[in-house]
């Protein structure tokens, strides 16, 4: 028979957010692609349509949803996180007018915009905060789930504390090996927490999502501790208002940023394709300064980023 | 049919009675359904939207080709994993631990198959036994813990999904037996030979993996209402005891069944591995081994039900997607599968129930209807129907 | 008449062996020889977060929503209805726990989980007491119903754009964040056992240690959890309606022959086990301040086999659960290195296995104990940590373990799992 | 419908006995009085007051007792904990209820143990345990639904006794039994019921045991007498030094069957004896083959079965008529053509190959349901819908449709009408004199001994006694099944006196040396 888009032929109909698990308001990278898109709507008066995923989805859930927004007349379409790789890299095939942009990951196609981010160097910079604030000379990462995107923080991180002071220790640990629960699980992160500043470590780096709450409230029991957010700046997310006083900083993903560049482009007619890196040069990553608790240290941070930008220092990706 | 009595009535009665089954099977499935779309449109308008705005998108999104391509590859997987919940299920056993079973056993096919290439059809021949072997092994853990140590198989299947999980994720890695692919772990990509056919349908081709999945179904119909093994698995499934006297080794069946089971649960990942990802990855589909249990539920066991089913359960999923399009809460949808599955259960039972006091009801009018015409009889005495079981 | 005419079969052999019964002064022994065994093993390995308060307290938290599930179904259980429905139930109360939790503050979310839960009781007992479905077939409805209908409100109630719910932290997978339940710590105790522990002295720092977590920190919720052990226990075993309620699982048309509503105690057993699941769930929910989609994370499953793993007794429910949480506890807090250190343990404990089997002259069983010990043994020389997968699988592991070394002597209620209409005896 | 047009009427202080055949109805009767059932229609007047049951528990209220036909007990619950069950408000359940279960136990002398467990008690103890719940309920009226039916006749002596203490304190006993010499024995008042209504009201004084029969049945009642002799001396089934144990859920291991030997020969009954409970059941499961026994040898017909799957052996030629056809002798829920499968799943006609022969065994079941008059309106009804008799004849004419070389009749008329019973009877005999052996255990010992060829009598899971049944008495044949007496058992004197070894009883074949009956 007819199938949908024969059916239903499309007229330009706006952005299309397709996020992954965790919505909207994850206090994470959905958010701050949220707020990108949001951006677009206030600046350039786009249309924006958001849709998320549900738990425990396949392949083919997440090509639909692609395909739904394509169908309708959604350019670009915009993938939010890197489970969208597969998915973006099929569907951009089958729809070669419009652009695909998808974040952290590098699918192919010609249509396709790959939106990667510098987190090794956010965190090298989170590295260095931490090894100048620990009295401890002990210092944890924890990462939700052991993939090459997480690995990428913790490169980043054990590198920036071991160029800073050799002699802090640093511990990295993961939440689950290959589970995404791991992204999800704060009860879980607040006993590795325990077990990490039991052990003596006061600064934890955490890297793992909405768990990375668990880590926050671990850290809030026990005095002069502190905790490094990821992602957004969580020192200005209500629901760890409570907790602000303990968020040394965060390391900020600036999908926002990449995301409104995606939808200018594309209104302006000339749509982003290939692959985009928003690293510590371009402010794709950056150290959240909310709260004032590294303003002390900012002359070595401020040093460190200059070395990177400079290609002083390479940052690894994998630890 | 024909009855060995003469009375010409009894044939009748017997005609009637057929007629009473067939209606009384349609009863609970219908029964279900219109419950469910109550309660579903209760749910709706409970929070504040239009519950026949609601179906009707449903309906029409359901009908475009692309969907029902996307309905019908989507039920494919489900339809297996029904299938392999059911064959326990004949003889009340419960196997929860397809879900571990079949994620096993695509790994350990695409594991396999990304590291050799045979030519042809020898390929998919070897992967899909792979599959199964790994699928029976995995179950037949839980079958040998109950056939000799008394465990039950829900508790052990349960621990057996997260053993499986676990042991996935520790292959699963850079070094060991996956290649890293940006931010995802997978298996090496299986050669051009391992790819399964599939129909070319526009706009989109259906899985060939269709194709076994019918044959499953048929070969499942068939072994168990046709063959002596099926017979037997039967009788145990509805009386442990008097399998038992009736010479069937109860242990065996239990072992038998949890083999063929996981067996069948081998089969279920395989048209993703086959058809679509052509790899085990950390994004290989999780969670339809539970999808498979409310599917064989509501299928009730039957091959033909349980393709409803899964139909039915994919129809939901694709058009769920297309609710949140239409700025209703696609969670929906979820609600909608846990009340028909209860629904389901509890008008089924309550059929079963009015159908066989229904039935000795009649039996006991008839009798009373034979001994009245056959009233020269003196002896005959035994014809106090009885009514309650 | 001749009084002394018994079954044959029951008495040929008059009992002799068999299950010597557990008095305190036993449970007390095999506890102080555990303690002393653990310390070894800490003094050997170095694997100091064997017996930290930090450990102990983290096992503490793990266990109790397992333990309340567990407990649940106990309750279920003892009234002859299977309970697979506990997670279903869990995540009923840990939603109504973060629904309510934001407004209305912990205590207020722990008395709606226990509402919540005891919904899906309901549910599972109109299905399975009135109309007699499977109870098996029932609990995954129930399961099933449980996370469409969490996850669809999830998205009503606190991810509504705009809404106060957002506007406070929640979204479609999340409610917003409620306040701290409190928590008790016995001053000065707490203080004295926490420098004990830092002496690290054979045996005095490791009870000083699991003794701290008793009094360091301790949610009011687990103290409750506890009281509900102890309370279940002298509900059903020492009192009349515990009695009844027994009865229902042993013998249902007995029991209603003898004037007892069997509907009504399954009913309020099915209830009360949901109950105690919803708690479960909100004690989750209130420990990291909000409800999250997926946060049981099949805990309910768990507590069935805690259930079973305890013999459908309290005490044994609770060790069952304790131990799990211990495995969990560890495994999340420090990972490999201490689960390495417990291979050692396992071991020493298969060997001790192997000569008690040696003895009965089991020699296979014995061989094998052996022979799996030494394997332990040259594992844990050859390598200094285990996989994150095998400690992350190892609470698994060790369950089915127990479970099939043990299984042979559990004694589920006779009528459980069966079908009862009343007045359908003979 | 069970019961219509009942009318019964007791005095107080009386035992009145009610009687009728299987399915009669006089169980039902009963749970109406007991508030377990509803009637339709009519009225229950107590002490000239009328009123109405809902629940067992305003039948208590009213001070109505009942001991059912089957125990109503829970085996993992202590003596205790089962008497106080739903009559907790009376005396607590603790020291109180203890102290007044002693009281009752002492007044009535029942030798009550209020803390065993009951799954450690034996059959008698268990039916104390039931009359002590009622009367601590403080029951008046008592109704004991076939008490006697599990019972060696020495212990429904004793019983009786029992009865007749209640009976001078004033409580007023109903008694149903099928035993029509008990009822004389022991009622004031005797009521018969046949197919659910009430046909008469006698006196036992004037009463003979055949009249009452005739009451009952409407006709003469048929009896199990063997006319002929039909044992051959070719050996059939030989059981040699069969030794069981098994493992209870505590892990103790106990004996259940001890130095078992016994042959049948073609043409051959052999009774066996005992109080239920007493191996019976495990000999049966261990020559069927669902139990392995430790050690010693099952012989049919010259094969070795020892090491043989149940399969092979019902293969092999025996049938089997189960103690309990509900859990082991049909699929309820199947239709009756499935359960003709059953049992016979590899043999003709009911399959060919490793197919189902659907066809051959619909057939097949139709021939079933005309030769052995199962009165089923089609062979596409469930099981469960036919009566008990029905059931029965349906799986008497299954296993004889096989010609098994051996019949194991575990109580095969139990729970059966006498009309039932009597073809059941015939057919047994029939098979019999085409070269049939049969095991028949039975606790109905009138069918026993009227049946069998050669009897043994089963003690403790030993043969510990074997009777001529053309010379034996049932009273004889009780008090060897309670261990009173043993060896040979022929002449009531010496057969009380003689103290053979249980061993010597048990090894000795007696089928050889007794092809001479009648
Ligand atoms: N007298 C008591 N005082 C306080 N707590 C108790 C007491 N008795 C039991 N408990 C608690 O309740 C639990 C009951 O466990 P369990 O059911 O195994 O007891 P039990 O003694 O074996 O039961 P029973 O007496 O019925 O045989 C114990 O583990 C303990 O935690
Ligand atoms: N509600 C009912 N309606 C119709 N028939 C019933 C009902 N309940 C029981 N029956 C049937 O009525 C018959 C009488 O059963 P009952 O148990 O009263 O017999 P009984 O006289 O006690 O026989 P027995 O000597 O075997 O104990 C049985 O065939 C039984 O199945
Ligand atoms: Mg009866
Ligand atoms: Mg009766």
């Amino acid at each position: 028979g007819q199938s949908f888009a024969e059916a239903n032929r499309a007229k330009h109909a706006g952005v299309g957010l397709a996020f992954d698990i965790g919505g909207r308001d994850d206090h994470s990278f959905n958010e701050a692609a949220a707020r990108g898109a949001d951006n677009a709507t206030k600046k350039l008066g786009v249309n924006v349509k958001m849709l998320t995923a549900k738990n425990g989805e396949t392949e083919a859930d997440r090509e639909q949803r692609l395909t739904s927004f394509a169908e309708a007349g959604y350019n670009p379409v915009i993938g939010v996180g890197f489970a969208y790789s597969q998915a973006v890299q099929n569907v951009a095939k089958d729809f070669p007018a419009t652009t695909f942009g998808v974040v952290d990951a590098v699918p192919e196609g010609k249509n396709v915009d790959a939106m990667v981010f510098a987190e090794h160097e956010g965190s090298y910079l989170a590295g260095v905060a931490a090894a100048l604030k620990s009295k401890n000379h002990k210092v944890g990462f924890i990462g939700g789930v052991n993939n090459a995107l997480i690995q990428k923080f913790q490169a980043g991180f054990e590198q920036g504390v071991r160029d800073t002071d050799p002699k802090v220790k640093v511990t990295s640990q993961y939440l689950y090996p290959n589970n995404d629960k791991g992204f999800n699980d704060p009860a879980a992160a607040k006993a590795k927490a325990g077990g990490m500043l039991d052990s003596g470590i006061d600064v934890i780096y955490t890297a793992a999502g909405q768990s990375g709450a668990g880590t926050i409230e671990a850290i809030s029991k026990v005095k002069g501790a502190w905790a490094i957010g990821v992602d957004s700046d969580q020192y200005q997310q209500p629901g760890l208002a409570r907790y602000k006083n303990r968020i040394l900083t965060s390391v900020v993903k600036n999908v926002d940023v990449a995301v409104f560049d995606l939808i200018k482009s594309a209104e302006d007619g000339k749509p982003l394709t290939g692959i985009h890196s928003y690293d510590l040069k371009h402010s794709g990553v950056s150290l959240a300064t909310s709260g004032g608790f590294i303003k002390d240290i900012q002359p070595q941070i401020d040093a460190a980023r200059k070395k990177i930008i400079e290609g002083k220092v390479k940052v690894k990706e994998t630890p | 049919m024909s009855t060995s009595t003469k009375n010409p009535t009894v044939d009748a009665i017997a005609k009637s009675a057929t007629r009473d089954k067939v209606i009384l099977a349609i009863a609970a499935p219908v029964l279900a359904i219109v419950a469910a779309i109550v309660i579903s449109s209760l749910v709706f308008l409970a929070s504040g939207e239009n519950p026949f705005r609601a179906y009707g998108i449903m309906a029409d999104y359901g009908h475009y080709s692309d969907s029902q391509v996307w309905i019908i590859n989507k039920a494919v997987p489900y339809y297996l994993s029904a299938l392999a919940v059911a064959i326990g299920f004949r003889m009340n056993l419960f196997n929860i631990g397809v879900d571990g079973q079949y994620r096993l056993a695509a790994f350990a096919a695409a594991a396999v198959g990304g590291a050799i290439a045979l030519p042809g059809a020898l390929q998919i021949i070897l992967l899909i036994v792979i599959a199964m072997l790994v699928g029976a092994l995995w179950s037949g853990i839980a079958g040998l813990l109950k056939t000799t140590r008394g465990v039950s198989e829900v508790i052990t299947t349960i621990m057996l999904n997260a053993i499986a999980a676990s042991i996935i994720g520790y292959f699963l890695q850079d070094g060991r037996l996956a290649i890293k692919d940006g931010n995802l772990l997978h298996t090496k990509f299986l050669p051009e030979s391992s790819h399964f056919f599939s129909f070319p349908t526009h706009p989109k081709p259906v899985l060939g993996f269709v194709v076994i999945a019918i044959l499953a179904g048929a070969l499942y119909w068939f072994g168990i209402n046709r063959t002596r093994f099926g017979f037997d698995l039967r009788a145990v499934g509805a009386s442990e005891p008097a399998a038992e006297a009736s010479g069937v080794s109860v242990k065996r069946m239990v072992l038998c069944s949890m083999l063929l089971s996981g067996a069948a649960a081998g089969l279920v990942g395989m048209p993703t591995l086959l058809g679509e990802s052509f790899q085990y990855g950390t994004d290989f589909p999780a969670g339809i081994g539970f999808t498979g249990i409310a599917i064989a539920l509501l299928g009730r066991n039957h091959p033909i039900g349980m393709a409803f089913g899964a139909l039915l359960w994919a129809f939901l999923d694709r058009t769920g997607s297309r609710l949140e399009f239409e700025g209703y809460a696609q969670e929906i949808v979820g609600v909608m599968q846990g009340v028909i599955v209860l629904c389901v259960v509890i008008a089924y039972e309550i059929v079963r129930r009015y159908g066989l006091s229904l039935q000795q009801r009649k039996v006991g009018e008839e009798l009373a209807a034979l001994s009245r015409t056959n009233n020269t009889d003196k002896s005959d005495k035994s014809d106090n129907p009885e009514v309650s079981a | 008449m001749s009084t002394d005419l018994k079954t044959a079969t029951k008495l040929a052999v008059p009992g002799k062996g068999g299950r010597r019964k557990l008095t305190y002064p036993w449970i007390l022994l095999i506890i102080a020889v555990g303690l002393v065994a653990v310390s070894v093993l800490r003094a050997v390995t170095g694997a100091g977060d064997l017996t930290s308060t930090g450990q102990f307290g983290a096992a503490l938290s793990a266990a109790v929503p397992i333990g309340l599930a567990g407990l649940g179904g106990l309750w279920s259980e003892r009234a002859g209805v299977v309970n697979i429905g506990l997670e279903g139930m869990m995540m009923l109360g840990s939603f109504a726990a973060g629904w309510v939790g934001w407004q209305h503050g912990p205590w207020a979310a722990a008395a709606a989980g226990i509402l919540g839960g005891a919904l899906g009781g309901l549910i599972h007992a109109i299905a399975t007491v009135t109309f007699g479905v499977d109870h098996i077939v029932s609990g995954v409805a129930v399961n099933i119903l449980a996370l469409g209908a969490t996850q669809y409100l999830a998205t009503l109630w606190f991810g509504q754009e705009g809404s106060a719910a957002m506007l406070a932290g929640g979204n479609d997978k999340q409610s917003p964040p409620m306040p701290d339940m409190p928590t008790f710590t016995v001053p000065g105790l707490s203080d004295a056992l926490n420098t004990l522990e830092g002496h690290h002295w054979f045996l005095v720092s490791d009870v000083a240690g699991i003794l701290g977590a008793a009094v360091t920190n301790v949610s009011w919720l687990t103290l409750l959890t506890i009281g509900l052990f102890i309370g279940t226990f002298f509900v059903l075993w020492r009192s009349s309606f515990g009695l009844r309620l027994r009865s229902c699982g042993e013998a249902p048309i007995s029991a209603e022959t003898l004037g007892v509503n069997v509907y009504s105690y399954k009913y309020a057993a099915v209830l009360v086990s949901g109950a105690l699941a919803g708690l479960g769930g909100a004690f989750l929910s209130i420990g990291v301040h909000f409800f999250q989609d997926g946060q049981t994370g099949g805990r309910g499953y768990i507590g069935l086999a805690t259930m079973i793993f305890g013999n459908w007794r309290p005490g044994g429910v609770a060790m069952g659960a304790g131990l799990f949480g211990f495995m969990d506890a560890m495994q999340l807090r420090s990972g490999g290195p201490t689960v390495h250190a417990l291979l050692l343990g396992l071991a020493a404990l298969l060997a001790v296995l192997a000569l008690l089997r040696l003895r009965a002259a089991k020699r296979t069983q014995g061989v094998v104990a052996g022979i799996a010990a030494a394997v332990l043994v040259i594992w844990y020389f050859l390598a200094d940590t285990v996989p994150l997968e095998l400690v992350e699988a190892s609470p698994y592991i060790a369950t089915l373990l127990v479970l099939a070394l043990f299984s042979q002597r559990l004694r589920p209620p006779k009528a459980n799992g069966k079908p009862y209409r009343r007045g359908q005896g003979t | 419908m069970a019961n219509h047009d009942i009318h019964l009427t007791v005095r107080r202080g009386t035992v009145h006995a009610l009687c009728g055949e299987n399915g009669a109805g006089k169980s039902t009767l009963m749970k109406i009085l007991y508030g377990m059932q509803k009637p339709d229609e009519g009225t229950i007047a107590l002490g000239g007051e009328q009123v109405t049951l809902h629940t067992p528990g305003d039948a208590i209220a009213r001070g109505i007792g009942m001991v059912h036909q089957h125990f109503m007990l829970a085996d993992n619950l202590t003596v205790l904990e089962n008497t106080v069950l739903g009559a907790e408000k009376l005396h607590g359940i603790g020291a109180g209820a203890r102290a007044k279960i002693k009281e009752l136990s002492d007044a009535y002398g029942l030798n009550i143990r209020p803390d065993v467990l009951v799954e450690d008690l034996g059959v008698a103890d268990r039916q104390r345990v039931e009359i002590l719940k009622v009367l601590y309920r403080g029951a008046r009226t008592l109704i004991l639904d076939e008490p006697t039916a599990v019972l060696v006749p020495q212990e429904v002596d004793a019983l009786f006794d029992n009865l007749r203490e209640l009976k001078s304190e004033g409580l007023t006993v109903i008694f149903i039994s099928h035993k029509l010499g008990e009822v004389l024995s022991v009622a004031d008042d005797i009521t018969v019921i046949r197919r659910g209504t009430t046909v008469a009201s006698v006196e036992p004084s004037g009463t003979t045991p055949k009249q009452l029969a005739e009451l009952m049945v409407g006709s003469e009642l048929p009896s199990p007498e063997t006319r002929e002799s039909t044992v051959t001396d070719e050996e059939m089934l030989r059981v040699s030094d069969v030794h069981l144990s098994a493992t209870d859920s505590d892990g103790v291991v106990r004996t259940v069957l001890d130095g078992i030997s016994f042959t049948i020969h073609k043409g051959e009954v052999l009774g066996v004896a005992g109080v239920e409970g007493n191996g019976q059941a495990e000999l049966v499961e261990a020559v069927m083959g669902t139990r392995r026994p430790d050690h010693g040898t099952i012989t049919l017909d010259g094969t070795d079965l020892s090491g043989a799957s149940t399969r092979a052996r019902r293969e092999g030629g025996i049938g089997y008529i189960p103690e309990d056809r509900h859990r082991h002798g049909l699929l309820l829920e199947a239709p009756l053509w499935e359960n003709r499968i059953l049992g016979h799943v590899t043999e003709r006609p009911n399959s060919k190959g490793k197919l189902l022969d659907i066809p051959g065994a619909r057939k097949d079941t139709e021939r079933i349901v005309a030769q052995y008059d199962v009165r089923t309106p089609g062979i596409e009804v469930t099981a469960s819908s036919l009566s008990g008799g029905n059931q029965q004849k349906l799986i008497v004419g299954r296993e004889m449709s096989h010609h098994p070389k051996l019949l194991i009749a575990a109580h095969p008329t139990r729970g059966v009408d006498v009309g039932a019973q009597a073809q059941i009877w015939e057919q047994i005999r029939e098979a019999r004199r085409e070269g049939l052996a049969v095991l028949l255990i039975s606790a109905d010992l009138d069918e026993l001994i009227g049946l069998s060829d050669t009897l043994r009598v089963m003690y403790r899971g030993r043969l510990v006694a074997d009777a001529d049944p053309a010379v034996i008495t049932p009273e004889e044949l009780g008090s060897a099944m309670t261990g009173a007496a043993r060896g040979h058992l022929s002449a009531a004197e010496e057969g009380a006196s003689e103290d053979g070894t249980p061993g010597d009883g048990a090894s000795h074949d007696a089928g050889e040396q007794e092809g001479d009956e009648q």
